[in-house]
């Protein structure tokens, strides 16, 4: 049997990393592709928030003059056909699609949420009817159905979001409804009734709060999801509308013409996209782990 | 098998950790003990103290990570098993040494049907064919007197009751006839009248098949009736080793005599007002942090200075192992 | 006795087996089938029997926690089978339940000082600094430290979760306490921790107790009179020490004969009885138990028997009973 | 080289035409495509690029002439030219064709976009099976020029206007095979056309392809003989010229006029100075430099010279409110006007600019919106789908919108009655001045062209400075094709006259 | 099993219906009709013309007349005539079918003869380098915006090899017929496939730390039996779910490669119905697309069935 450095083995396994901000270390050591994945979404995140100072120029701006600027100090991801600072759009862009991403998510997943619980909790008729709406939701092609949403509502950010929100809700209804099946069944949730609680109260402070780690782990995992829709919807003409510089906006349509002689045009706000999702991806992937019980090693 | 050995195995020094985050497990420290044919040994301990990782241990099956065996040497029938390679461990596991787990319901593939099961663990060792090695399934059915062999063979484990189920995971586990068999706590998720059949059938096999038999449980009673000789581990520990008649008539550790005492008797006749138990004050230590010395120190009425200390496994006569400064005096003070 | 705090009388629940394209029923689970017995104040009575017989059932359909399917719960003489959800609130205060997994029993989410002091504020009992002082004291009462009541559950081990739940239990001043396999999850040694402070509690505040186990010892030692269930029904009710010594079903019988006694002196195991528990969607027809029986009539096929008094306050359902005596 | 007989032409189409009969059309997704089915009475030269009165010539027609006051316009027809389905092709089918354009069949077109053309039109007599007159009710020499376009061509009397939607029959150079939506349009070669030698090719086959950039790679890629026409944009020109240096590419003004409709009925446009000042701010070098690299033309209604027949000269362009080459003194004007009205650097006026959400109407929407923020005007894009936008437009709800005319012939009667005139369906502004009015009456009758661009001129001035539907600019737009395609002519004053496909040849 | 089997049919018609209802008012919600869209491309409105032609399309009845109308037809097999092409809708949307198939179904085969085996591979190596680059591949999988990786490769593809992979409707031989559905397949494939192999690691995971793989062991199985035949069979079912799952966004994820590649199948057949609200065509379309995913659920429960002799859906 080989020599064993113990303090190696529980080095590895984590065993300094007590409480608090070592714990974190510990963590994003142990999950780098997680920890990644954080520092993209914060990046991003930060971006959105101070897209006003970090950006050079006005995102709006038109200036004939500078028109498809090839990348430069000045222009370091080039300008477009109308001589709008790329860099600058790209993050603002961030700010849209933090919007779009963490506005349908949240919206789509409190509506589902709600859904869930009820149905879930109140089983009966509630529950066959909730289940049969949700059936026909995800029946229907997710894209369809916010196509023919945009179209409903016209193009908007608002009606975006709400469009790409509406076909998250059975998804969200769903693993809260399994959940909250679940959790009906664990004596805690016998025990809050026989001390007689009313059935309202044990769902909210019994049972939601303990969906909220499959909660979060599908949200982080919707948020790459709906933005990558918007800027479907957006290739397809109908995500939110110019001038805003929405990154599936920049990237679709008349962009795409730009393949070859501007290919900065369609690198960039591709590579923001997919980076910003793929943090996202990153991230969900790891909270998943921490936050699974039945995950830890 | 070349020459017939006597005593099947010899576990020395047997030490298994666990490397976690919240710190180093020293679920199995220095633990040493053997099996001779046909014989039953129990180990008992409360839950956590190290049981299933030994034997897990024996098999080789410590899950690494996060656990590791550090040292030792398990030798079945002269063969030091902690010294094999991956491959030659894997022609020894189901073949020579087996091992029964405590859930039957989770413990079989519940996509396999239970006659495939069975002729898998054969046909790994044995050079059979198919055919062949379905109808030994069928005999093993039959041994562990499930009715209707043939037909339960074709079932899947969800069809069969708890009983049933732990009796084809015994069918498997001797399937190969080894010389040691480990059961895990194996009648612990059944109900009474089930574990009395269980266990009456396990030992019957045992002495007919001549197998060493290592029995885990946390069950007093069932040691009683089934065992040759006991272990009982606390935290990680040999704290005693005896007979088990030496152990029920004399226990010599102090935590030994506090479970005797805390366990709730069926009154055997006119005993019975409702009293209290005595307990045993306090909770079982985390594995990570020990107290110095004697670990059930802080739970004992006889603890003394020197237990922070930790005592020798000394003999107490007889073979009679126990870990204990003051063991002699344990009798008289409880 | 005094009059009985907790009457039970043809207890019967039912759960519906569906299938089909309506979900219509094709079978019942035949749970709990017509049990009757009753707690007065003061008493522990055991209820045991194995796994799948009922006995859980029997113990949420006491606390309304499922609706029974017929019969009749009287608590303090009122009978409370079907009062509405309001009307039942103050009865709660009454009777409360300590379940047998302290891990599951628990919100993972609440600080055990939240957890035991719900109760409380779910009836405006108290709030704030009185609803603290209050839970500080249930603490003590089941002998956990006031300073733990910031700690979560999972920080507490396996003996310290069941106190919680059981000062839970005792924060609304009940009369009678339904312990479903308080004890079966815990430790050998923490079992008689357990076990003990029920004892005391009941000695010092007069609770009752419905006292579930599967393990026969554990109700012997705490109950005052004990209840053997099987597949549904109550085969065999007496005083403790009656039934022991004298016990009347061949089920009674088999079931303390399984009993691994702690003493390598004492007889070896041997099964009295063959074969796995009867499903109860299914019951056999007649004595449920005929079966396995080893003493089993052609009278036990069709016909069922009731639980009849052999004398001394010993009830039992067998037809072997029925004026004689043992089945020995 | 001589041409050559033989060969499938494949095109890419930009998009899917709703049906095949052109007459039900007002886009040029249906002329490309379905030109080759039929004859006109009259067609411009197809192998000169600009559409002219003088060159003008006879298809089904052999010969035509004006008489009695210039009030009846009288065709011989050709002899002997059949349908695709085998039957005769006489009279008939021209008087058929035009009284259901006017309104006046039993048969009725689904929709009928070009009825004003006709207005003029008394009645269609015939004499004979080969004689044709147009009676008129006062002279209308333009008629002619109507006649002659891509838009006019001659429908079987013995064919439903359902059925030409579908399958179409003519007896033009190509006979329709197949038309599968959003798919493939199918054209063979007619080998009983009347005019001997033609067609060269054997056949033409589009293939639909919505996504620009795909269709242009495709074309790069030599999947495609030839581009869609004039769908080539200038940065997607230079690409092909870089990745397919052997490509023919020609550059020309397709006579669509990007302008903006103002809704001068309510607030805040009903107000004439802020009409003005919206004109004034316009930097329409800026336009044509964003969305052209600099390839476009700036004009009034008509269509600019030298492509154009009718535009202005310079200077009296340049003397029009807000096309003066000084921009900043136009948007310092233009402030002043606005401070007139109320706004001010403090007090800033939000409008909607409302456009459809295609790239070609949404890119000079953006940038107009960018320049109405040196006038105090905040705009917002309000893009709308099409199937809402001539609704939306209809129910004057809208603003601004920025809107694009395409010009069937380049000839101002066509212009000028279909979008200024009072009550007309085009008219989407609603822009209603009699005495304008009177001056169209005028110039249309005037026979003299040195005259009658003179009317013309001082016409289109007086619609800039009423600001009744700004033009912006003039668009040009490339077509490209393999340099093995001889015979194609891109017609430089119209995008919907060129495309019979009876010169065109492979060299290959 | 005959009971679950009526029970399962009867919700799925129950669902369709629901879809029926939701599609058909869905349409009508949404502003403009046919009508508006033909004027529009005729750049001109005749209230008249309208009315004439609103009327002669039915778009002028009562919805629950006209709702009735179309799904009597629908039951009956009778779809109606396109808006548009005035065809026979079903004449329109038939031939379109097998391309989507096609390609949806080299998608799903591509997903899962790729996700699975990596899939198990990362989580038997879980921890390692491998599994750490399968998983970021996997998961830029999920990244990437499909339209813009089909740009990337139409551009690359042409600039390399001066080929262009868009669909040919009449390819010559067997392999240029595959080359036509296997680049688009590929790019849409890629998502579904890092999706595949994402759920079979979970999955994986999960079941490798079951009691029964540990039996496996001790019976002295080796590891490649125990990861592909003990531990394999059981990770299975989840993975199934989730390509059923997959097969309603494969649509979605269809439309905008269609677009790309130029495919004329029905995804973006129906993009295109919805900009013309050519309701027969939407409707029956969508009704379609409905009845294949719904039945894609229906075999994965089966299959479910197949893997699992737990399930016997006696209820
Ligand atoms: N996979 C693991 N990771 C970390 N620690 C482990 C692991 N398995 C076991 N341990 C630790 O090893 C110690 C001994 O566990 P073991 O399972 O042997 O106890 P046991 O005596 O069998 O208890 P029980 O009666 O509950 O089965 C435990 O305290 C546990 O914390
Ligand atoms: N909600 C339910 N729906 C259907 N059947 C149920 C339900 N709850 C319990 N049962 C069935 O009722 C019977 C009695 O269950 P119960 O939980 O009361 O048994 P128990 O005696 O408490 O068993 P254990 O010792 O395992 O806790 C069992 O067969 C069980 O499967
Ligand atoms: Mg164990
Ligand atoms: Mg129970």
């Amino acid at each position: 049997m080989a020599a064993i450095d113990y303090d190696v083995e529980l080095r590895r396994a984590g065993a300094h990393a007590t409480g608090g901000w070592r714990r974190v270390l510990f963590l994003a050591q142990r999950h780098v592709l997680g920890a990644a994945g954080l520092v993209i979404m914060t990046l991003f995140v930060l971006t959105a928030i101070f897209a006003d100072f970090i950006a050079r120029y006005d995102p709006l701006t038109i200036d004939a003059a500078r028109a498809l600027a090839r990348p430069s100090m000045a222009h370091w991801m080039g300008t477009d056909s109308f001589g709008r600072d790329v860099f600058s759009r790209i993050i603002h862009g961030a700010r849209i699609s933090l919007a779009v991403g963490i506005g349908s998510t949240a919206l789509g997943g409190a509506i589902g949420v709600i859904v869930g619980l009820t149905s879930g909790y109140l089983s009966g008729w509630v529950d066959l009817v909730f289940q049969r709406v949700s059936d026909v939701l995800q029946a229907l092609p997710l894209l369809v159905l916010a196509l023919i949403m945009t179209a409903a509502l016209g193009p908007s950010l608002p009606n975006v979001i709400i469009a790409i929100a509406i076909p998250l809700i059975p998804t969200v209804s769903r693993v809260i409804r399994a959940n909250t099946l679940a959790l009906r069944e664990l004596p805690f949730i016998e025990a809050a009734k026989s001390i007689g609680m009313s059935e309202v109260r044990i769902a909210l402070r019994h049972v939601l709060p303990n969906t909220l780690a499959p909660l979060i782990v599908l949200g982080t995992a919707q948020l790459g999801s709906t933005i990558l829709t918007e800027a479907s919807l957006s290739f397809l003409g109908l995500g939110i509308p110019e001038p805003y510089p929405s990154w599936g906006r920049m990237l679709s349509e008349s962009a795409a013409e730009y393949v070859r002689t501007a290919p900065w045009l369609v690198i960039f706000p591709g590579i923001a996209i997919s980076l910003a999702v793929f943090g996202a991806n990153l991230f969900g992937d790891a909270l998943r782990d921490i936050l699974d019980p039945r995950q830890r090693g | 098998m070349a020459k017939e050995f006597d005593l099947v195995l010899e576990v020395k020094n047997l030490k298994t950790v666990f490397f976690t985050n919240s710190g180093l497990f020293r679920a199995v420290d220095d633990i040493s003990f053997t099996v001779r044919r046909g014989e039953t040994l129990a180990i008992v301990g409360e839950s956590g103290c190290g049981k299933s990782v030994t034997a897990l241990s024996l098999m080789r099956l410590v899950p690494d990570p996060p656990g590791r065996i550090v040292g030792g040497s398990v030798s079945l029938e002269g063969t030091d098993l902690l010294a094999l390679d991956e491959a030659e461990m894997r022609a020894v596991r189901g073949n020579r040494i087996s091992m029964i787990f405590q859930e039957p319901m989770t413990s079989l593939n519940p996509v396999m049907r239970i006659g495939d099961q069975i002729v898998e663990a054969v046909r790994l060792h044995r050079n059979l064919s198919t055919k062949e090695a379905r109808d030994i399934a069928v005999e093993m059915l039959r041994l562990v007197r499930i009715p209707e062999p043939a037909r339960r063979a074709r079932e899947y484990p969800h069809q069969l009751s708890g009983g049933m189920r732990q009796r084809a995971m015994i069918a498997m586990a001797l399937a190969c006839r080894p010389v040691l068999l480990i059961a895990d706590e194996p009648t612990t998720a059944l109900d009474v009248t089930i574990q009395a059949q269980i266990l009456a059938l396990i030992l019957d096999l045992q002495k007919e098949l001549g197998t060493g038999l290592v029995l885990i449980t946390h069950d007093l009673g069932v040691v009683a009736q089934t065992a040759q000789r006991v272990i009982v581990m606390y935290a990680g520990r040999k704290v005693e080793e005896a007979t088990v008649e030496a152990l029920f008539a004399d226990p010599k550790h102090p935590y030994t005599r506090g479970l005797m005492a805390s366990i709730p008797a069926v009154p055997a006749s006119g005993v019975p007002v409702q009293a209290r138990l005595n307990e045993i004050p306090g909770t079982v230590p985390s594995l990570v942090r020990l107290p110095k010395g004697c670990a059930f120190a802080p739970r004992c009425k006889l603890a003394i200075k020197r237990c922070e200390e930790y005592p020798p496994l000394a003999d107490w006569g007889g073979g009679h192992l126990a870990a204990c400064w003051r063991a002699d005096e344990v009798a008289e003070v409880a | 006795m005094t009059e009985a705090l907790l009457e039970v009388t043809d207890l019967k629940k039912h759960y519906p087996v569906r299938a089909g394209v309506l979900r219509r029923q094709v079978g019942t689970v035949h749970a709990v089938d017509g049990v009757s017995f009753s707690v007065h104040t003061g008493e522990t009575l055991g209820l045991v029997g194995e796994s799948g017989c009922g006995k859980s059932t029997v113990a949420r359909s006491v606390l309304r926690l499922v609706e029974p399917t017929s019969g009749q719960i009287r608590l303090d003489g009122e009978d409370i089978t079907r009062l509405s959800k309001s009307a039942l609130r103050p009865h709660r205060r009454s009777m409360q339940i300590v379940f047998q997994d302290p891990f599951a029993s628990l919100n993972p989410r609440m600080t055990a000082g939240d957890i035991v002091g719900e109760p409380l504020a779910v009836h405006g009992l108290a709030s704030g600094k009185e609803l603290e002082a209050r839970t500080a004291k249930l603490f003590e009462q089941v002998g956990l430290r006031p300073d733990q009541m910031r700690n979560f559950p999972h920080q507490f081990s396996g003996g310290q979760r069941q106190r919680i739940c059981i000062a839970r239990a005792l924060a609304l001043g009940p009369r009678l306490i339904v312990c479903d396999e308080p004890v079966s999850a815990l430790d050998v040694s923490i079992q008689a921790q357990v076990i003990n402070l029920l004892i005391d509690l009941q000695k010092q505040h007069g609770f009752s107790y419905l006292f579930i186990a599967h393990d026969l010892a554990v109700v012997a030692h705490i109950s005052h009179r004990v209840a053997v269930m099987y597949l549904g029904r109550i085969v065999e009710i007496a005083d403790k020490d009656e039934l022991f010594r004298n016990p009347r079903h061949p089920y009674t019988q088999a079931l303390l004969a399984s009993v691994p006694v702690a003493n390598p002196l004492a007889k070896k195991l041997a099964p009295l009885v063959d074969g796995d528990v009867p499903s109860p969607v299914n019951p056999p027809p007649g004595c449920a138990f005929h079966t396995r029986c080893r003493f089993a009539m052609e009278r036990c096929r069709t016909e069922r028997p009731a639980l009849v008094d052999a004398g001394d306050a010993h009830q039992v359902a067998c037809l072997l009973n029925e004026g004689t005596g043992r089945g020995q | 080289g001589e041409p050559k007989q033989g060969g499938i032409l494949r095109m890419y189409h930009r998009d899917s035409p709703g049906n095949a009969s052109i007459h039900e059309g007002a886009t040029y997704s249906l002329n490309v495509p379905f030109m080759p089915v039929f004859n006109n009475l009259v067609i411009y030269k197809q192998d000169e690029a600009q559409n002219r009165m003088d060159n003008i010539v006879p298809e089904l027609a052999e010969s035509w002439a004006w008489v009695s006051d210039n009030k009846t316009l009288t065709f011989k027809l050709r002899q002997g030219v059949k349908w695709h389905d085998g039957k005769p092709f006489t009279s008939a089918d021209v008087k058929c064709t035009f009284d259901m354009l006017m309104g006046k069949s039993q048969q009725k077109f689904r929709q009928n976009p070009r009825k004003t053309w006709y207005d003029q039109v008394n009645d269609i007599s015939t004499n004979g099976d080969l004689e044709v007159s147009f009676n008129l009710k006062r002279p209308q020499p333009s008629l002619l020029a109507l006649l002659a376009s891509g838009y006019t061509p001659v429908y079987p009397c013995h064919v439903s206007p359902g059925d030409m939607r579908t399958h179409p029959i003519g007896t033009g150079p190509f006979k329709f095979v197949e038309f599968k939506a959003n798919e493939s349009i199918k054209l063979t070669r007619n080998t009983d056309y009347w005019r001997k030698g033609r067609p060269y090719l054997d056949g033409i086959e589009f293939t639909i392809i919505p996504n620009r950039s795909t269709a242009i790679l495709a074309f790069v890629a030599g999947k495609f003989d030839m581009a869609f026409p004039t769908e080539v944009s200038i940065p997607l020109l230079k690409d092909v010229k870089s990745q397919a240096p052997n490509a023919v590419c020609v550059v020309e003004p397709n006579n669509v006029a990007t302008n903006i409709i103002v809704n001068s009925s309510a607030p805040p446009f009903d107000n004439i100075d802020i009409r003005r000042a919206m004109a004034l701010s316009l930097d329409r070098k800026a336009f044509i430099s964003i969305m052209f690299e600099g390839q476009g033309d700036v004009g009034g209604t008509m269509e600019p010279a030298p492509a154009g027949l009718w535009a202005m000269p310079k200077e009296m362009l340049e003397s029009i409110p807000g096309y003066g080459p000084d921009v900043n003194a136009n948007r310092e004007e233009a402030r002043k006007l606005m401070q007139k009205a109320g706004y001010g650097p403090d007090k800033h006026l939000a409008v909607k600019v409302s456009t459809r959400n295609i790239p070609v109407y949404r890119d000079p929407a953006v940038i107009l919106i960018d320049q109405l923020k040196s006038i105090y005007i905040d705009g917002e894009l309000d893009v709308v789908e099409t199937a809402n936008w001539f609704p939306k437009i209809a129910r004057k709800d809208y603003m601004l919108g920025l809107n694009l005319t395409g010009n069937a012939v380049d000839d101002p009667d066509q212009s000028f009655y279909e979008n200024y005139s009072c009550g007309s369906e085009r008219n989407y502004t609603n822009y209603c001045n009699k005495e304008i009015e009177k001056l169209f009456d005028v110039q249309s009758q005037e026979t003299d062209v040195g005259k009658r661009k003179k009317l013309v001129w001082d016409i289109d001035k007086k619609l800039q400075e009423d600001v009744a539907r700004p033009i912006i600019f003039h668009a040009r737009t490339g077509s490209c094709w393999q340099s093995y395609v001889k015979g194609v002519t891109v017609m430089s004053n119209s995008s919907y006259n060129g495309y019979r496909y009876e010169d065109v040849w492979m060299d290959k | 099993m005959f009971a679950y089997l009526v029970r399962r049919l009867f919700l799925m018609l129950v669902t369709l219906f629901g879809i029926s209802v939701v599609i058909f008012f869905l349409l009508r919600i949404v502003p403009g009709n046919i009508v508006d869209i033909l004027f529009a491309a005729a750049g001109y409105v005749d209230p008249a013309d309208k009315a004439n032609l609103e009327k002669e399309l039915g778009i002028d009845q009562p919805l629950i007349v006209q709702y009735w109308h179309w799904i009597s037809g629908f039951l009956r097999g009778d779809f109606g005539y396109s808006y548009v092409s005035e065809k026979p809708a079903l004449q329109e949307i038939l031939p379109r079918i097998p391309i989507t198939a096609r390609l949806a179904g080299l998608a799903l085969l591509f997903s899962a003869s790729i996700g699975i085996p990596l899939g198990v591979i990362s989580a038997v190596k879980q921890g390692t380098r491998l599994d750490y680059a399968l998983r970021v591949v996997s998961l830029s999988g999920l990244s990437l915006p499909s339209f813009w990786l089909g740009l990337l490769i139409l551009t690359a593809s042409v600039a390399m090899f001066g080929q262009i992979p868009i669909f040919n409707p009449n390819p010559q031989t067997w392999l240029e017929a595959f080359a036509t559905y296997a680049v688009p397949a590929a790019a849409v494939g890629f998502r579904s496939a890092a999706l595949t192999m994402r759920i079979t690691r979970s999955s994986m995971l999960e079941v490798l730390r079951q009691d029964y793989i540990r039996t496996a062991r001790a019976k002295g199985a080796s590891d490649a039996a125990v990861n592909y035949h003990h531990a394999l069979k059981n990770a299975i079912l989840p993975v199934i779910t989730v390509i059923g799952i997959e097969a309603a966004f494969l649509i979605g994820g269809l439309i905008v490669t269609e677009t790309v590649f130029n495919i004329p199948g029905v995804a973006r057949f129906l993009v295109e119905a919805i900009r013309w609200r050519d309701y027969p065509i939407v409707q029956n379309l969508v009704m379609l697309i409905a009845v294949v995913v719904v039945s894609a659920n229906f075999i994965v429960d089966m299959l479910y069935a197949v893997f699992d002799p737990r399930i016997r859906y006696t209820d």
